[in-house]
């Protein structure tokens, strides 16, 4: 099979459908004109869309938790609490990590255990297991638009499930739910999966129904520099676009220095904007996701909120459409409802106080996401130019290539020769350039920046530096620096 | 190299790489031989990959909350392949939520582990562990 | 009486002694030569002007909490636990407010009051009644360095007990500790009051014991423009030199907007180093203090953590040599030390995270601060002119003349027209200029800015606007807008 | 104007001034005459205001937390003074700490007020109170 970046045809599209309908019992229960009337009974200020386009004509940050667990009941109980005392103004649906990976079975088992035991043996939400009608119930008793959020390789069952049911915007890419999220799974594999994904919400599109879509931005969530999440959240946009998706949300994890976190959300609405319309989509919707630091967490309650809270500011200083919001349970498991919602009012303090103040046009971010998005051209091109102009199969052929390669990735798919470390003042650089393909002056930058840090800790640029790095901001810190 | 054979890997469906990743790492810089299986390993990929390589102790990492799932019957199964009393240990976040770690450290003891580590474990710790463990 | 400002006389300052030590029994514990060697048997690691020093070389920001409880014992128990499950880099003693009225009766109630009921009946450490031995107990037990902090007009006896007692910094001044803290004290009585105690610090100095001094920066803490109380910050500054003090700590109390507030802190770096070497004071050390929000706080405490990590955030940035921490129970009273110590671990996680990133070269906080100088030294050199040089003479003519004129302030000898709102950024501007001296062109810049500010929000610059910003931050906001 | 006089102040030695400030200005805003007599105000000073102005109730504020020892005694104070049945509010941060309201509100109560207020009370809430205690 050679996938193509090709609107899916309609035989292609419906062969495929039945069978992936089959998969579990509740595939039966989606019924695509039914659920396009059912979609459009939504009211208005429900739709994930429509609430992210306000905010942006409102010029405000939006803010949204993570949150599943096992049992529907209580499901709906959290996501309930999570807009009354958490304040969310948009809502998650977190699936649980057995049906990520089509293990419908041991999801089964998780449902019956988390009944028998009364606690959530689950780390989220088994939206398969339960099917379309149980899915409306939730959505339908929230105030606000629900998003399914996953990391799924091969999610189309589950995107059949979660739109049928009512769910307005839903997460992920052929890209961003294998490599962080897989080890075995080619990355041919997962663009055709998703391909289904989008063609499903391209469909519904043309049946006059809107579903949003959000590419997965922060990767592996461990020192992703923004060059390489923005490329892959362009790729997977363009990959959406292409088959009738009409609305996207471009995503970057917090890195934590905040001129670059700004530099990197400037650089990636203004890039995926001018890719969408140089492909021709120009009706494509661009919104951005700021996602607070993705990486390992203070066990200290008190820090954590330190850290959500800088995520909180850099994400409405960059102006970004929403902020995903981390809990002051990070570091130790599933947050408690009272964890997530505590977290969700820390960021709701800060995205209304600070949402006069504005920082993309501060010279120091200016000229750092000139910088990003001089090594975003650099790796698209080249994408681009491995797939002869078609970003499906140049995709395939840059992971084979290292021409993209996602730092600290499981996946099998991914060259893994990579390696970023922070620069002296916390801004992600590169220690190892890998194969990606800079030029001689990025090259040059990535290194003095290594060295000018080498030099204040007198000490060799060095792996070192990467294991000191990824500790750092659960210690208390940004930049690893020796002891 | 201190002759001492280590297995490691992350069990069940879980694909959090990055501590595996670096314990491997720590782990080969203090002189232990590293067998390191990734992420997403099977209870048999364990045993398989002690028993070829003659391992010393095997380092069970479980993150994503399903731990306590996953980890359920490993001890039998090595008794059964063979290894019989070889040092099993667990970390990571074993289970879902913030629990009282001695109540989850009990369960997995329970559950025939030699040793069961908290959240956010130093590499450090986890070394000193090893060596006397092993004996070294 | 008419005050100048020159050191005072070995004559005058005995005999005034003399009368001091009276005031209450325990003066008699005070023995000047005693003190001195007492002073000097502590380690240096202990002494706050060295600390301070070590962390302008190390280029760190320190943390400092507010603390004080009536019951001595309860007192270190609560100092103990705030520098190991706080982290405090530096301590206080926060002094009750009968102490602070010198109604050392009363104080001595809440102290049996307290030991009855077994809570604190005092909002503060009553220093006085407990006297020099207690003092020392205190300040000797704890690894970190502990300065006193008050808000007393006439604090001569308490400055007396604090340092024989070992604390080796004095918050206060004659202008911060009466106008925001007084509302019958004359300027020129508590100008004289604090002659006196920094004529001690100076003696102390002279004998060779170094203690640090900090004029109160925030003042009322409500919407208050950094051009006002760096002004008077400057001023507190040159008297206290005149007395032979040579270790000073200025500072300032968050505003809100991070550009405005690390201009601020900028701006009076720089001024105070200007004038003081202007007058001869070259030899005086000074560091900066940033006060984390001081103005109304918001009731929920995971808000409050929003609210206290923005401070965290803008006094790194700004590159203060401390920050003093607010708790999650700020809106709701004195904290416990569980809640003290949680500000103090976010605002630790915060300043070490982002030690290595600094913000006082962006262009706009440079052209910020160029505004704030320019307004304090309109207001400076009209104070000296008013003094004919002279500026403990130029500042009580200031303030009969509202060229110095505090907002919010409960003082009668304050003239109360100046009126702050801030601007559509949420930067802190003025409605009202009152008889401050400003250019016609500084005039002109604060109507514009509330004029852009009004005509976004459609309605008139009116005194509503001061209203709303008062709430703002209780609410969530920064700028008050209508609803 | 409602044809109703107000007495605010800080009690004690309080210096607390913003929330007065504005208490008092909202109030004039909404129709009362109200007789400010700012910060550090004894209870002494709020009896003689009253009697003066034959004044319709008394707002008592403090926020540094000796509420509860400034007011004690204050509704003794009244009666003696001829000021019998006037209503007396107190509101701020009356005690020292976070402290559950209820036992607050029943101890002030107790010491004979008339309302209890918690902290960060809305002046929209104090204006509608004194609106339905007054009658109007
Ligand atoms: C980064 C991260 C991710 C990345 C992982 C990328 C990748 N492929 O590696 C992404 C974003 C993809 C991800 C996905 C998910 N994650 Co995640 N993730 C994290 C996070 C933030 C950091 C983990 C990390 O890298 N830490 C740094 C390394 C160095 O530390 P470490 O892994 O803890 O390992 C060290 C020690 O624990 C110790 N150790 C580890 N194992 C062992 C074993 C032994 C024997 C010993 C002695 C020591 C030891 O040594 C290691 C090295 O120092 C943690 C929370 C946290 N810790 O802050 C959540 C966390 C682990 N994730 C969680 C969850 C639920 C998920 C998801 C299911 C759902 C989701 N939210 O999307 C998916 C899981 C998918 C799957 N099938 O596994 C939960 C687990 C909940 C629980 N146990 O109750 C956590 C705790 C977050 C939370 N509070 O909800 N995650
Ligand atoms: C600003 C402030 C200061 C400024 C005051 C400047 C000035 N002169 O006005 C300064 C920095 C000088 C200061 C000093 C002190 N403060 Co102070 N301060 C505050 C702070 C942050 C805000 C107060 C404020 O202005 N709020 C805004 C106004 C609009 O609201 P408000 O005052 O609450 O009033 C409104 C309502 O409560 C209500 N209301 C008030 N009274 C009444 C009465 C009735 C009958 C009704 C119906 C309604 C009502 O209506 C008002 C208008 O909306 C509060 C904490 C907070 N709230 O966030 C602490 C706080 C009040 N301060 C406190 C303390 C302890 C002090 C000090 C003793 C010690 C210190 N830390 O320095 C000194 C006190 C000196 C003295 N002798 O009084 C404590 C009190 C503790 C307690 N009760 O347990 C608080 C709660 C902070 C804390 N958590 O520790 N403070």
């Amino acid at each position: 099979m050679q996938i193509k970046n090709q609107k899916l045809s309609d035989d292609t599209f419906f062969a495929e459908r039945k069978e992936v309908l089959g998969h579990w019992h509740t595939g039966k229960g989606v019924n695509f004109d039914e659920a396009v009337a059912y979609q459009k009974s939504i009211p208005t200020e429900k739709r994930f869309g429509e609430k992210l386009s306000k905010a942006v004509a409102d010029g405000i940050t939006l803010i949204q938790p993570r949150a599943g667990v096992a049992l529907f009941d209580e499901h709906i109980k959290l996501l309930n609490f999570l807009e009354t005392e958490g304040e969310a103004d948009l809502l998650p649906t977190t699936v649980d990590s057995y049906t990520r990976l089509n293990r419908y079975n041991e999801a089964e088992t998780g449902i019956e255990r988390s009944k028998e035991t009364g606690r959530s043996m689950l780390n989220g939400f088994p939206i398969v297991n339960y099917g379309v009608d149980i899915c409306r119930q939730v959505t339908s008793v929230l105030k606000n638009p629900v998003q399914v959020r996953h990391g799924t390789p091969d999610a189309r069952l589950l995107t059949e499930i979660s739109i049928a049911g009512g769910f307005t915007s839903y997460e992920g890419g052929g890209i961003s739910y294998n490599i962080p999220y897989s080890k075995a799974h080619s990355i041919e594999k997962t663009i055709a999966y998703w391909q289904y994904t989008d063609r499903l919400v391209g469909l519904y599109e043309e049946a006059g129904v809107s579903i949003n879509r959000e590419p997965f931005g922060p990767l592996t969530g461990t020192l992703i520099s923004p060059c390489i999440s923005n490329s892959v959240a362009i790729i997977e946009a363009l990959l959406a676009a292409a088959q009738g998706v009409k609305d996207i949300t471009v995503g970057y994890g917090q890195c934590g220095n905040l001129i670059q976190d700004v530099a990197a959300i400037r650089s990636l609405g203004m890039l995926a904007r001018e890719y969408l319309d140089k492909f021709g989509f120009k009706d494509v919707r661009i919104t951005t996701v700021f996602h607070q630091w993705m990486g390992g967490f203070p066990q200290d309650e008190a820090k954590a909120f330190g850290v959500i809270s800088w995520g909180a500011a850099a994400a409405v200083l960059a102006k970004a459409t929403k902020v995903i919001v981390k809990t002051p349970h990070e570091a130790m498991g599933v947050p408690t409802k009272e964890a997530n919602a505590a977290g969700l009012r820390a960021t709701k303090q800060l995205v209304s106080m600070l949402k006069d103040q504005d920082f993309r046009s501060i010279p120091a971010v200016i000229a750092e996401s000139e910088v990003i998005m001089k090594e975003m051209r650099c790796i698209l091109e080249k994408v681009e130019e491995l797939g002869k102009g078609d970003y499906a199969i140049g995709t395939v052929a840059a992971f084979e290539a290292g021409v993209l390669d996602i730092p600290f990735a499981p996946s099998r798919y991914n060259a893994g020769k990579v390696m970023p470390a922070r620069d002296n003042v916390g801004a992600v650089r590169f220690l190892e350039i890998g194969n990606m393909p800079f030029t001689q002056d990025l090259i040059d930058f990535h290194r003095q920046k290594l060295e000018e840090r080498a030099k204040y800790e007198k000490r060799q640029v060095s792996f070192q530096m990467v294991i000191d790095d990824v500790y750092a901001i659960g210690k208390g810190f940004l930049v690893g620096r020796p002891k | 190299m201190n002759g001492k054979t280590i297995v490691t890997g992350v069990i069940g469906a879980d694909v959090h790489a990055v501590g595996n990743k670096i314990l491997a790492y720590a782990l080969e810089q203090a002189g232990f031989k590293v067998i390191n299986l990734g992420v997403m390993v099977s209870q048999e990929e364990y045993i398989e990959a002690a028993l070829e390589t003659n391992a010393d102790a095997i380092l069970v990492s479980s993150l994503y909350g399903h731990g306590e799932i996953d980890c359920n019957g490993l001890r039998q199964k090595c008794d059964e392949a063979g290894l019989k009393d070889i040092p099993l240990l667990a970390g990571g976040n074993l289970v879902v939520g913030k629990q009282n770690f001695e109540d989850v450290e009990k369960r997995f003891l329970d559950m025939g582990f030699t040793r069961v580590y908290p959240p956010g474990t130093s590499v450090e710790t986890s070394i000193a562990d090893l060596n006397e463990i092993l004996g070294l």
